[in-house]
């Protein structure tokens, strides 16, 4: 049983953060997977995100499927409230949760058999309603929890640790995200840390449906010599094609990167974005080059990481509904029943 | 039948999309303001257009509103299903035809009276296109109706009116095509025949309403601000008019901003999902669908069941298994809808008989399944869902307020009040809940996977059984808390009649028949599950039961059997499921058949 | 107990992942080839690495397999449940454990024996690396075991020699390990204790086998070639085990080619769509799942069920609702498994009681499936599927040839053979099929969707009831196809005991004791449904009965109830449903709490 | 009630093909859809195609969901067996059926609800098996059957007939089988038969999983001013990228085209797709360059069609499998059941 690897960044790890919690406040449960499970890194990148953004642990909701993966909301966060789901149906869930109250922060974490197998119908038409919602999907290329299976992300000619080669075409959700018009795409590695933070940040305050695929091998089923998911193969193919960092609203932004190789977007908070473009070639807002990129990079056996595509300005689910600002969920009585009067006059209608 | 003066029944056959609907309901409308009792079975293929529609309309002095299979008058003008049209008329009956046309000698009755109007003639000289001509030979044969069955000219012109209030060209060409039929009608025959209509008072506190535009409105009235849904017949028109309500009451004029989301998803699975989505999140949520939504959605259903969160559903149910007939209707969920999912579950159940009940039961639903955070079911059909039904005005209690259960504020929190999910604090089986975004100290895991009182995971035996007994106990105590069986005694009665939701219409009358019979039953009709004790002592107060419901395998029997211990022995099954609502007949017929086959 | 020789149960509690598994197995092989009935049950988490693990050894004499919940001996390797396993321990037993480190004081029970050995400590010394201590820390205590319990060294050398027969450091080490453990119990400790090992030859025509190795055999005996499945514990292994005797049986050599197809689908409505399009085209096709796979296959079975295609399932239950715990057993889909889907549906279901059963049951499975056309439902559980049971040994009847039920052949439609695909020609209720690509004449339109007896779509009334009551007429007769009950009459029985699957074991033997208590009771488990004469004659002939099964809601009873009218007054529940399997000791208790309550 | 439209190519309508069936050979019951709806109109392609292609009708198997659409295989080849099975699952019946008999020539009809939502996870998991079965996804942007509610591939900002604009990201199912790595990726128009009958050939000689998405106007529910899948916006939209022929593999090949225009793939069975490059920069072949030049036009709001990316030699889910050559359901029982003696032997093992 692997106790949380604690953050490895540099400061006393029992500094306050604006609303005066550090971030032993934002962790949760002791993990049950396995020692070096990437899972518990991503765990702790979250963890410190949401100390890094001060944000009130209560207003979070944690919202998961079921694998490893999807246990992990169980352990950060504790003062906030998890729904541990069903297989691959989390992202239903979250929409209901957001629709319900929309001054709820959603986090989502699953995994690659939840979400790219039994639940690739609903993370489509998530990003597609483009909820208001930070997907985290730990992609190991196995199913985890049920001892190593291929999953549908696990490329083609990568060895099973039983031996047998996987045949089946591999599922990218990076480019099946920039297909389907999602509107923040990015993949990371769950042993980059530095990267990892920022763009967890990122997704949290993008409005809408930020989409977060991190690389987080499964020690345990799928580390091993051959696989194209382990530390070893992941370190080495890599490739960060947009280097980014988060700026908080409240910070000023100075500038001293060269010019032209920095840019920045603006996210609706305020926030800033900065990217510095590690490519020249590279536009991070251009969804069809976004996407030429990511496969260029593929076919050269590159894994290509970072925020790869963002869209700060198109509308949430919930401003697509028109719906008022406030949660509907709480609205008083009186505003949702029209009552006897009216009730009349409507019957006119069926004489 | 004796008198057919506002007692018969008489049959129109069109095809599919060629606007016989507007005469139709043009029809039905002007008997009911003419203070009639009726009622129209509208009985629809699953297409598009073009194929075989009958639309059934029963006149009923004394009020009865079940479908009777017995026709004083077919309308035939469909040339496709003219001969089963025919043979559909009763002995001594009449037959309303298109003469365009001459008649098959083969299709003639020597007993049925052929009333012949040229309505593609009349059409062809008096409209334009050959769209506008097939729409107003329809609506042409109900003016020929209107002097043949002694319509009030009056209402029609006032409804025609106020239907085409906007639109004049229309108001005209509808005006006329009536015309064309009644005039032709009155000079060529002797009007109106012995099946006639007379004016009453029968309907003014009346309405002419369908189940699923009032289930909808029954669900703005309970507050739900979250509906998840996909598309199916014969649930759609529910939604339909949910939004059409929302959009009515729901809109903000200032903000333009609605207090309501609608989410129509991407199929069953994800509407289930949202609406236990929202409902954890504090929303009244539901969704609406059909018995294959149910098959999907049962993984879920069980997750809702076990982690104890509140959901709505209406199931509207239609003709099974599987795609079944879309179009037709039957009670065939009722086992599903009482244990889906696997593992050790069961569901409240409510069972509404007409749109009346069903906009009554929708606000019961809500509160049920927010006092015991479970699923809770509300299965109506295609006939209540989508045929007009003659009910007593609906009426709504200004005192009412949402039941939302046990839910802890800020405020008990904040105060200190302890929380553990899934205890049994108060003895009832019910435990506290939170909601998540309101409070530090709400927080917990909601899990399908085992957990402990406490909220918390556990794969131990008995913290995983204390959870399930509790639940257990909980959903016993939603006996006392459904809505209680309506039970009609008779003077002298041994045997009784028990039946549920739509085949309620037929039951009465068969009851009243059977009583003239010389053979009294005392009635009750279940209207939730689990059932209360007022079913078991009806039961246990009778030797002999007789058990009306439309499916094939007897499931309103297995439930009494399971749930009440109802002795199989003294339950009778009189079974109806070939897709067209109950009649009265049938029910007689059944009773009439146990008893010989007991004689025997 | 009396002689404590070859009679005695011990437990064995280690952490996930330690490697245990093997030192367990090993110690089961041991006392299996001393020729000793013996049974394990390993009580696993739901977790891959690290959470607590129990494994249950119970040594027989008399060839008892069930569970028992009494301890002679506890070995306590895992520190985070030392406390919990010191109180298994039955009063007068004894507790081996690591005395590396001093035992906390307040463990210490005065009524309990304690043998202290230094795994860690004597392999720290003999091992090097972590990893490796930690393994042979737990071969070491089957070392410990062999000399306290007095099992056959010969036999542990042999056994080893065989598993590391490629590995020759392993099996040094291992050796070694052993001996570790079991010098340092001989020197320090009088041996064996009076719960000990004698050899008997009680096992010689008997295997150890889990029931999903088995299940799998039987498919591939069985003759099925395409199989589509989605993980999901305690399904998976079957799978597995079909995979790999495919592999080695199905695998040709030359060609290099299979005679097999398995498919991971992505979810299990694709396993079961896979499923049925491959019954549909011909094959022998089946799936393995648990309980939320048949939920989430609901919609698919009732469109198998009413489009007559065979398909195969295999439901190896868990604890459910919901996720439930998926590493606890349970009986709580037989009411799902029997009624699957909306609409009328009812489905054959077979009961398996053990490993043997579950490899005899898979050809008649397929037969049944075939021969009905229609969805038959395995019902295994994790107890059956995933633990070593001991029986006798697997037999094979050449002879057998599949029944693949009433297909046409091209011939046969060549020769001009009328077809109609859902005509009851023999007048048994089951239509002939024909299958794809083989003839022109064979062509039909399967659907989900209204149909008639000649294969049409239809929305007609008549049409429609023709094949529903045909199918139900069809499920009737296949109550005299599925196997009978296992029936045995005690002399002066008056009640009965009733039970399914996996809780045979327990009320064998719990028959036994309450015969010995002067309460003979007679014996049924039933082994498929719809329920035979036999089920219903042996309840009528039974004033009361007792119905044993794992889950809450007595399902069972349910069942018995609806499909051959049981009288509910004569069912008395044993239920238990915590997740271990059944043990003889519960039924006892059982039907001793139900004699009390009836006399109070 | 519309009858089939029948073909309006220019042959004697009762010519015999080379196995001596005339078209009326490969017709069906007779349609239900509404008068002039798009389905019909590719019923009437698929006719042709078989007929063209000599196919023995028997040797087929049509498989459907549920939906206007769907009901479309019983108006065609009623000599074949056809399945019309639950909404959205066709493509593993589909699969299920080609493991059991490889020998089977698999069509699937679908439609956008059928295939986009509901069915969306099977679709592109057929498509990562590579099943051999030509697919064919019959797209009005509605669902017609109940009645008129926009589908997954309706375009934002599309009206409905009760005059809403639609607000979500459509689905480009042919972008989506482009990123899921499908080996034959076609669109088409179901008012352009010329163009739309040689697709349907290859699709069906194509070893493998074909994809057409055909757009196929709903009259009814979906034909108006304001629609983007309507027959006039789809007339003025629809850009021919590739215009391609088929030559079955007995006709030898006439090189009659100007030089460098033509380019010829071969398919497996020796038959020929010849590809006229209407447009100079476009390569059929190169995955990425398909995928960036759909979304070209796209963004000029046109709509490519044609034969748009084709990949002949890649395993098929059957060859992936290693399946013997012939269909597994009707071998032998010897040959499947090891039989008592290996029974015995096997049982060692459990002692
Ligand atoms: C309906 C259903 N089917 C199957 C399972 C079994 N199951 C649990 S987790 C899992 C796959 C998990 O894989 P992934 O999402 O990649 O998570 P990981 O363990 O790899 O982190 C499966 C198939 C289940 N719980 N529910
Ligand atoms: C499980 C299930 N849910 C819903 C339905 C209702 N339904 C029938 S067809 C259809 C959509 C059809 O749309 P599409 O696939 O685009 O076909 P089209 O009619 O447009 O050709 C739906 C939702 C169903 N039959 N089954
Ligand atoms: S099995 Fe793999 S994914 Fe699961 S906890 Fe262990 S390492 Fe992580
Ligand atoms: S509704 Fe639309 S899709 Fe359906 S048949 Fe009519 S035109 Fe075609
Ligand atoms: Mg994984
Ligand atoms: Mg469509």
């Amino acid at each position: 049983m692997s106790y949380l690897a604690k953050p490895k960044v540099h400061h006393p790890s029992l500094k306050k953060n604006a609303i005066g919690l550090t971030r032993r406040d934002y962790e949760g449960a002791i993990s049950t997977l396995c020692a070096g499970c990437g899972h518990d890194s991503i765990t702790a990148a979250i963890i410190h995100a949401f100390w890094e953004l001060d944000i009130q642990p209560y207003k979070v909701a944690k919202l998961s499927g079921i694998g490893c993966s999807s246990k992990t909301p169980a352990y950060f966060l504790r003062e906030a409230h998890g729904f541990n789901s069903v297989h691959g149906r989390m992202p239903s869930i979250a929409t209901g949760a957001g629709a319900a109250n929309r001054d709820l922060i959603l986090i989502g974490v699953s995994g690659d058999g939840d979400s790219l197998s039994i639940g690739l119908g609903q993370l489509c038409h998530a990003i597609r309603r483009n909820v208001n919602l930070l997907y985290i999907l730990e992609n190991n290329g196995v199913y985890g929890l049920t001892k190593g299976q291929f999953s549908a992300s696990a490329d083609p000619g990568s060895i099973s640790k039983k031996g047998e080669a996987n045949t089946l075409q591999a599922i990218d959700s990076v480019l099946l995200a920039l297909s389907l018009g999602a509107t923040f795409v990015a993949r990371s590695f769950s042993g980059d840390k530095a990267q990892l933070v920022p763009l967890i940040e990122a997704g949290l305050t993008h409005k809408g449906f930020a989409f977060i695929d991190v690389i987080s091998p499964c020690v345990t089923f799928n580390d091993h010599e051959g696989s194209t998911k382990s530390y070893a193969y992941t370190r080495e193919h890599q490739i960060e094609v947009v280097q980014s960092d988060f700026i908080p609203e409240r910070e000023e932004i100075t500038a001293d990167y060269p010019a032209g190789s920095v840019r920045d977007v603006r996210m609706h908070d305020g926030s800033v974005m900065r990217l510095c473009k590690v490519e020249e070639d590279y536009d991070p807002t251009d969804r069809d080059r976004a996407y030429a990129h990511i496969r260029k990079h593929k076919d050269r056996g590159e894994v290509a990481t970072g925020l790869l595509y963002v869209s700060p300005d198109q509308a949430e689910m919930m401003e697509q509904c028109e719906a008022i600002d406030e949660p509907v969920y709480n609205q008083p009585f009186e505003r949702l029943c029209p009552g006897t009067e009216e009730l009349e006059k409507l019957q006119r209608r069926f004489r | 039948m004796t008198s057919q003066v506002n007692d018969f029944a008489f049959k129109i056959a069109t095809a599919n999309g060629t606007g016989s609907a507007s005469a139709n309901s043009l029809i039905m409308q002007t008997i009911f303001r003419m203070g009639i009792p009726v009622t129209g079975k509208n009985l629809f293929p699953s297409n598009i257009q073009g194929l075989p529609t009958w639309y059934e309309i029963r006149v009923s002095k004394d009020g009865y509103t079940a479908r009777t299979p017995v026709f004083d008058l077919v309308v035939a003008m469909n040339a496709a299903t003219y001969e089963k049209d025919v043979h559909e008329v009763r002995s001594g009956g009449w037959l309303l035809y298109d003469s365009t046309w001459p008649l098959d000698e083969r299709l003639l009755r020597d007993d049925v009276t052929y009333i012949g109007v040229p309505f593609a003639e009349l059409c062809a000289g008096a409209f334009k296109g050959v769209r506008e001509r097939i729409l107003m030979k329809n609506i042409a044969y109900s003016g020929a109706l209107a002097a043949l069955l002694g319509m009030d000219t009056e209402v029609i012109r006032a409804l025609t009116k106020e239907k085409f209030s906007k639109k004049p060209a229309l108001l005209d060409s509808n005006d006329r095509a009536i015309d064309l039929g009644f005039k032709y009608v009155k000079d060529n025959f002797d009007c109106p025949l012995p099946i006639r209509l007379e004016r009453m008072d029968e309907t003014k506190d009346c309405i002419l309403i369908d189940g699923n535009t009032s289930s909808a409105l029954g669900c703005l009235y309970a507050g739900a601000t979250v509906a998840a849904w996909y598309p199916i017949t014969p649930s759609t028109s529910l939604m339909d008019a949910f939004k059409s309500f929302c959009q009515r009451y729901r809109h903000d004029a200032e903000t333009g901003k609605n207090r309501y989301v609608i989410l129509q998803a991407e199929d069953e699975l994800a509407a289930i999902g949202m609406v236990i989505g929202a409902s954890w999140a504090g929303a009244r949520s539901f969704t609406s669908t059909a018995g294959p939504g149910i098959s999907l959605m049962s993984e879920f259903i069980g997750l809702a069941y076990y982690a104890e969160v509140p959901a709505v559903l209406f199931d509207v149910q239609r003709t099974g298994p599987s795609t079944g007939m879309p179009t037709r209707t039957q009670q065939c969920d009722l086992m599903l809808c009482a244990y889906a999912s696997h593992g050790d579950t069961k569901h409240i159940c409510l069972y509404p008989s007409d749109p009346r009940e069903a906009f009554e039961f929708a606000p019961k639903a809500f509160d049920l399944a927010e006092r015991f955070q479970t699923p809770v079911m509300v299965l109506t059909d295609l006939d209540i869902g989508m045929n007009d039904w003659m009910i007593p005005k609906l009426s709504w209690d200004d005192g009412y307020r949402p039941d939302r259960g046990k839910v802890l504020t800020a405020e008990e929190l904040e105060a200190g009040r302890s929380f553990f999910r899934y205890m049994d604090v108060d003895g009832d089986g019910i435990p506290y809940r939170t909601l998540p975004g309101v409070h530090p100290r709400g927080a917990y895991f909601t899990r399908g996977s085992g957990h402990n009182a406490r909220g918390g995971y556990t794969e131990d035996a008995d913290e995983y059984q204390e959870v399930m007994d509790r639940i257990a106990r909980k959903t016993e105590s939603a006996r006392k808390a459904v809505p209680a069986p309506i039970v009609q005694r008779r003077p002298g009665a041994k045997a009784g009649l028990i039946t549920v939701g739509g085949c309620h219409a037929a039951c009465v009358e068969a009851g009243d028949m059977l009583a003239k019979e010389g053979i009294p039953l005392d009635y009750m009709r279940v209207r939730g599950f689990p059932f209360g004790d007022e079913v078991k002592e009806f039961i246990e107060s009778h030797e002999k039961l007789y058990v009306v419901e439309q499916n094939r395998d007897a499931q309103l029997r297995s439930l009494l059997m399971l749930d009440v211990a109802a002795p199989g022995t003294k339950l009778e099954s009189i079974l109806y499921y070939a897709g067209f609502p109950m009649s009265a007949h049938h029910v007689v017929a059944g009773v009439r058949g146990v008893k010989e086959k007991v004689l025997a």
